[in-house]
């Protein structure tokens, strides 16, 4: 039994204790146990952010069945265009992040700050876009609670002559999907923003060469975080832009 | 007993004559509650016995001074089987049982006879069919089996009578039902137990069961005058529901005329029953509960009308079985529309209208 | 995390994974298949597929996640416990959904 | 096998000249300190504080239950008193109350690690803990807040006027530093054991330690979005649960309880966890059926995130869907079961002692069976219709919650306060603490299940003078708990100056804690430990006491 007992925690070598290098930090008995222990962690963080996405992702689904007509209307009135343009940002921004990812692994500085500065470009772009679509519907009066009117809805639009107008109620309705609209979004681009702050640290700390000696979990573990903010744009895009679109 | 403190001496005093551990057993349902609670009981005492036995009796037994040896045990396979099998057995049968009993506590008899409750902060408003309001009361007839239809104007409140071991929660905009049939006279408590803010505490009221003759005469004596089913019929025509709902061949909305309890095909192609939750719902949500066969022409009437007035058109539509006299009334308001305004679309309008024209429900 | 992830813990808890390094190419593989990807279900929304437009559309979206996952998350060339880890919050996410629907489609049933 | 151990001499102890309390001073090595076990006592510090916040709210609504009319206080105060009670004490002080503390300062070291994996983590878990309760004394000081903790839309979001935003974001920081403590945890136990520490030698501690921190890693979160949208409902007024918007109530009680009934088993599961402890240790012998305790942790954590809807039967969910919620309900039951009964049968053939500890064990054996046993009741959804929303439910959780899981608390507390401190509590006063606090709970709550089951609601600031009886006598039984309460606070604050030298082990227990000095150096071990004896191994204690003897002798 003893024999075969697995150790996560590798018996101290004391040869190697001597002159760790100064990003190990004192707990860990390894790098290697260090990095496992990391992206573990960020793993799990991500596992919470897969939850709290799953509440409104969970409240989606059911009121769209509720309420289809109001969330077909409703969705007819996002740019579709804006949205693809914004998909492709994302998933460009998650190649940077994967190519930095990847010169922080290769130990190349330059190139790491190079992808990183992409990366945040990208991100950049995403937010403004967003802002862009946020205030266009600040103007058609389509935010729940601060600034909204059923017009769009129960007057026949200029611009989707195919859509019928919608009886009041279910007009009315169009409210739960701008609300799920704006907590979906906006929760994401909270995390945007989030990521972009982190972003310019990681960029001034490789700067510095802090991950081009051998130690880039952290490169590694914000990689993680960003691809999963790209994974909960890759569905909210058709989920509140493409499935009601051929209606 | 002058060596008793006073308060000391009536605490006691209202220990002895108020010192219950059941409330009263009024209604059918209530015995069969209180049986499921006996059982349970039964099964925890055992439980809480066998355990506090087995924690005593090895305290006892294996204390330090007589036992200075521990033992090593690794466990039993057998032993453990035996207390994951048995308790699960029971939990089963108070799973079945609970069942059997949330099923007939939450199924009304098809002949109960209906009362409205709407809750608000913080009271409770009880409307008989015959038109009785009550306000934090209600009096139901004793042996026979009461519904009661239940909504909220803003909160969630919840309905509960301990007497009759029936609870349900009241919540805005859906109608939840629950039943129970009196088998005591006597006087019972009413509680909001769901927490419904500031005066939670103060949304309390009485339950009066009465002999059926009684009832007959509290009713008599307590009438407004007119029944739901005429306040609604009065709010029928001054919403002008009668334009589109006249029950003639060429009529743009469905005949309503003994709608109530029947499946009808919606536009979707599925099929619903026409109860009560359906009907207010296609007032207010008519998209929602488009019938096959009819184009979605119905307005909303969210708004317009209060749960009262809702709870009057549904209770009309109810006792609706010919359309003879919605054709009258369809008659006499293009007469009267011709010398008035159009159909009134808010219900003060509409009441102001039906003071106005009183003549106008009246074949 | 399910029971059954604990016993298979224990035999893959890795004490030695090797660093790999997944290449630029894949990436760019990867990338461009993403591309494409959203290209098809713009697309695909367009035209009039009845109940499928929604199938289609998250299998689409369904697939991306998982070539980022596998990918660009690096995924594929990690532990077991890190692939349990991810299936554990797909699992969770999955019993919020279920168990929240067995409410709402038997509400519409009726009374029983 | 038979094992024979006798607690060693304490009058030749002494206290460690280096350890983890001496390794620096002054405020700054304590609020920027990475180490667990001084994160820990920070914690227990900030616990007790809340937890006396909390006693403090609890005591004024006994107070005010003690008449029928509401003469104390009028009725919005004392809603905004039960809802700073209910918040207080499960966000501040239930959920983190074992982990948080015991947990931080013992679970690294009884897998063999020099700390948890994220010292960082851990101590920004602390202080959003800190900001949490900061928030939440603040709503109370700008005038309170009065959903009851359940945060109940559309009152919450639309009819009341108190301070609902600062308390929902007081939560939702809490919150994630549970999520925080739970994620180090799980790293912890995956990745920081020692050498020869194998998932099946692991103390029954880290085993429920693990599977509360699974449900906290994943069932908080959800509450927190949920608050998120209570919050932007409230401020911005979208409509996601507003009925008048087409929102649907119903959803916020589905989501808010899909992390507040696991968030129940976050509470008890640690507890559970030292019970394991305190029971093989005083009665020197190996858990009963180890493996089954161990799964049956796991087990819980499993099932917890599929019954969350029976706190619901009678809202208005579909009958079909509720039949689902209360067999699964009915399952989640049996490994709490397991668990009482292999814990009895631990003490079978013993060799047992009462220290404090083990009294605060055996008090939560019995009150846990009474909370447990009365859930099934609730879960039995017949008899739910009738006891949900009375005094039945809350006698019922506050026989798991505070029978249960406070008397654990206690239990730990006084267990490991030797090694957190390195001297030992009074014994004679803290077991007739122990004592009272027995007697005080079961007056004070007790009476709550006839008044429950008479029908007396929960959250009635007045109520019907036919229930004064039972309610004076639950107020007395508060006023005894309270003193039991306190009670401990005094002498172990006193014994921190003049309490005996404990010793390394004082106890004889085989933990990997207890092979250390006490209190420990910061790093725990003076090299990685490498563990080759089973849990709860008192062989192996014997043969090394045995051994240490010789060799000093």
């Amino acid at each position: 039994m003893d024999s075969q007992a697995i150790a996560t925690q590798p018996v101290e070598d004391h040869a190697e204790h001597a002159h760790h290098p100064p990003y190990l930090r004192h707990h860990f008995a390894n790098l290697e146990q260090q990095k496992e222990t990391s992206t573990f962690g960020m793993w799990l963080f991500l596992l919470t952010e897969i939850m709290f996405f799953g509440g409104l992702f969970c409240a989606y689904l059911i009121y769209r069945n509720w309420y289809y007509p109001a969330f077909v209307a409703g969705s007819h009135q996002l740019s579709i265009l804006l949205g693809a343009i914004n998909t492709a940002v994302l998933i460009c921004s998650s190649f940077t992040m994967a190519m930095g990812v990847h010169a922080a692994e290769m130990r190349w500085r330059k190139p790491l700050i190079g992808w990183l500065l992409a990366t945040i470009a990208l991100g950049c772009v995403f937010l403004g876009i967003k802002a862009v679509e946020y205030n266009e519907k600040w103007e058609k009066h389509h935010v729940p609670g601060l600034n909204f009117s059923v017009d769009s809805f129960v007057h026949q639009d200029p611009h989707y002559p195919e859509d019928k107008p919608l009886p009041l109620d279910m007009a009315e309705k169009t409210q739960v999907y701008f609300s799920l609209y704006f907590a979906m979004t906006g929760m994401h681009a909270l995390h945007m923003v989030i990521g972009v702050s982190l972003l310019i640290i990681l960029v001034v700390r490789a700067w510095q060469g802090a991950y081009t000696q051998g130690h880039m979990t952290t490169v590694e573990n914000f990689g993680l975080y960003w691809h999963f903010v790209d994974i909960v744009w890759i569905f909210l895009f058709p989920l509140l832009y493409l499935i009601s679109r051929h209606q | 007993m002058h060596f008793i403190s006073p308060v000391l001496w009536q605490f006691l005093v209202n220990w002895l004559t108020h010192f219950a551990l059941f409330p009263p057993e009024a209604s059918s349902i209530a015995p069969h509650a209180d049986a499921l609670y006996f059982f349970l009981v039964a099964i925890s005492l055992v439980g809480l016995v066998l355990v506090l036995a087995l924690v005593a009796g090895f305290s006892f037994l294996y204390r330090k001074e007589r036992n200075p040896e521990a033992t090593q045990i690794e466990g039993s396979t057998l032993l453990e089987a035996t207390w994951t099998i048995i308790p699960l057995a029971l939990f089963m049968v108070a799973f079945v049982w609970g069942a059997l009993l949330y099923f007939r506590i939450y199924n009304p008899p098809t002949n109960a006879m209906n009362i409205y409750v709407v809750g608000k902060q913080w009271m409770w408003k009880a409307e008989h069919p015959g038109g009785q309001h009550e306000i934090n009361s209600l009096h139901i007839p004793l042996g026979r089996p009461v519904q009661l239809t239940m909504i909220s104007q803003d909160v969630f409140h919840s309905f509960s009578i301990p007497a009759f071991r029936v609870k349900r929660e009241v919540i805005p905009g859906r109608y939840t039902t629950v039943w129970f049939e009196a088998t005591q006279e006597g006087t019972y408590h009413l509680f909001c137990t769901q927490y419904c803010g500031t005066l939670h505490s103060q949304m309390i009221g009485t339950i009066t069961v009465m002999k059926p003759a009684d009832y007959e005469a509290w009713t008599e004596g307590s009438t407004s005058g007119m029944s739901l089913a005429q306040n609604g019929e009065r709010l029928y025509a001054s919403l002008g529901c009668n334009a589109c709902h006249s029950g003639s061949a060429t009529a743009r909305g469905p005949n309503l005329a003994e709608v109530y309890m029947t499946k009808v095909q919606m536009s979707n192609g599925s099929y619903s029953t026409v109860d009560d939750a359906f009907l207010r719902d296609s007032i207010l949500n008519p998209t929602m509960h488009q019938m096959a066969g009819y184009a979605p022409i119905m307005p909303t009437y969210q708004g317009q009308i209060s749960e009262e007035g809702l709870i009057d058109l549904v209770e009309y539509i109810k006792k609706l079985n010919s359309n003879y006299r919605i054709q009258q009334t369809l008659n006499t308001t293009q007469v009267q529309s011709s010398v008035q305004s159009p159909a009134p679309s808010t219900q003060g309008r509409a009441q102001q209208a039906a003071q106005t024209a009183p003549g106008m429900v009246k074949p | 995390m399910s029971q059954l992830t604990e016993k298979e813990i224990l035999d893959t808890e890795p004490t030695h994974h090797s660093e790999h390094i997944v290449s630029p190419r894949v990436y760019g593989i990867i990338f461009a298949t993403l591309l494409v990807l959203t290209g098809t279900t713009v697309g695909a929304s367009y035209v009039d597929l009845y109940a499928f437009n929604v199938v289609v559309a998250l299998a689409i979206a369904c697939l991306k996640a998982v070539l980022v996952i596998l990918f660009f998350m690096h995924v594929k060339y990690s532990s077991r416990l890190t692939k349990l880890t991810v299936a554990a919050g797909f699992f969770t996410f999955f019993v919020l959904i279920t168990m929240a629907l067995t409410d709402y489609i038997s509400r519409a049933w009726g009374m029983w | 096998m038979s094992t024979i151990v006798s607690l060693p001499d304490q009058t030749t102890a002494t206290l460690p000249k280096r350890s983890y309390l001496n390794d620096g001073y002054g405020l700054k090595s304590w609020l920027l300190t990475g180490d667990h076990k001084r994160i820990a006592i920070l914690y227990l510090i900030s616990i007790t504080f809340f937890f006396f916040i909390g006693g403090f709210f609890a005591g004024m609504v006994r107070l005010e239950l003690l008449t029928p009319p509401t003469d104390l206080m009028a009725a919005d105060t004392y809603n905004k008193m039960f809802t700073m009670h209910g918040i207080v004490m499960v966000f501040l002080f239930l959920v983190p109350s074992v982990p948080a503390t015991i947990g931080n300062f013992v679970l690294p070291i009884m897998v063999g690690a020099k700390d948890l994996a994220f010292p960082k983590i851990n101590l920004l878990s602390w202080y959003l803990y800190v900001v949490g309760g900061v928030m939440t004394l603040a709503a109370l000081i700008l005038g309170g807040v009065d959903t009851g903790w359940t945060f109940t839309t559309p009152l919450s979001t639309h009819y009341l006027n108190t301070h609902v935003v600062t308390a929902g974001l007081a939560v939702f920081v809490a919150g994630f530093s549970s999520i925080f403590t739970g994620l180090n945890f799980i790293v912890t136990v995956h990745r920081m054991r020692a050498p020869g520490m194998t998932w099946f030698r692991l103390p029954l501690f880290v085993w429920s330690h693990y599977a509360a921190s699974v449900l906290m890693v994943l069932g908080t979160p959800v509450l927190a979005i949920t608050l998120v949208l209570v919050v932007l409902e409230r401020v911005i007024g979208i409509g996601v649960f507003d009925p008048a918007k087409g929102g649907d109530p119903l959803l916020f009680q589905h989501l808010f309880w899909f992390y507040s009934h696991p968030a129940v088993y976050i509470m008890i599961l640690p507890g559970m966890g030292v019970i394991s402890e305190v029971i093989s240790t005083f009665s020197r012998k190996r858990v009963f059926g180890y493996t089954a305790v161990a799964f049956s942790s796991v087990a819980i954590a499993v099932f917890a995130f599929f019954v969350w809807a029976h706190h619901m039967f009678i809202m208005g969910i579909s009958n079909y869907s509720a039949l689902v919620f209360s067999l699964l309900t009915m399952l989640v039951a049996v490994p709490s079961a397991i668990k009482i009964f292999n814990w009895s049968f631990t003490l079978y053939k013993g060799s047992i002692t009462f220290e404090t500890p083990m009294l605060y064990a055996f008090g939560f054996m019995g009150l846990f069976t009474i909370g447990g046993l009365t859930g099934v009741f609730l879960g039995s959804m017949g008899m739910d219709i009738h006891l949900t929303e009375t005094y039945f439910i809350v006698a019922h959780f506050h026989f798991v919650m505070v029978g249960g899981m406070l008397m654990a608390f206690l239990s730990g507390v006084h267990f490991w306060w030797p090694k957190m401190t390195g001297r030992m509590y009074p014994e004679g006063l803290s077991k007739l603490a122990a004592l009272v606090t027995f007697i005080g709970f079961n007056l004070t709550f007790f009476p709550q299940f006839i008044l429950g089951y008479l029908g007396m609601p929960r959250r009635y600031a007045a109520y019907p003078p036919e229930f004064q009886v039972l309610n004076v006598l639950s107020t007395a039984g508060a006023t005894v708990l309270g003193v039991g309460y306190l009670l401990p606070m005094l002498y172990l604050t006193w014994s921190l100056k003049y309490g005996k030298i404990a010793g390394p082990n004082p106890w004889q227990a085989t933990g990997l804690e207890w092979q250390i000095q006490s209190p420990p150096i910061t790093s725990n071990f003076e090299e990685t430990p490498v563990i080759d004896y089973e849990a709860y191994d008192y062989e192996w204690l014997a043969n090394k006491t045995r051994h240490e003897v010789q060799t000093v002798g």
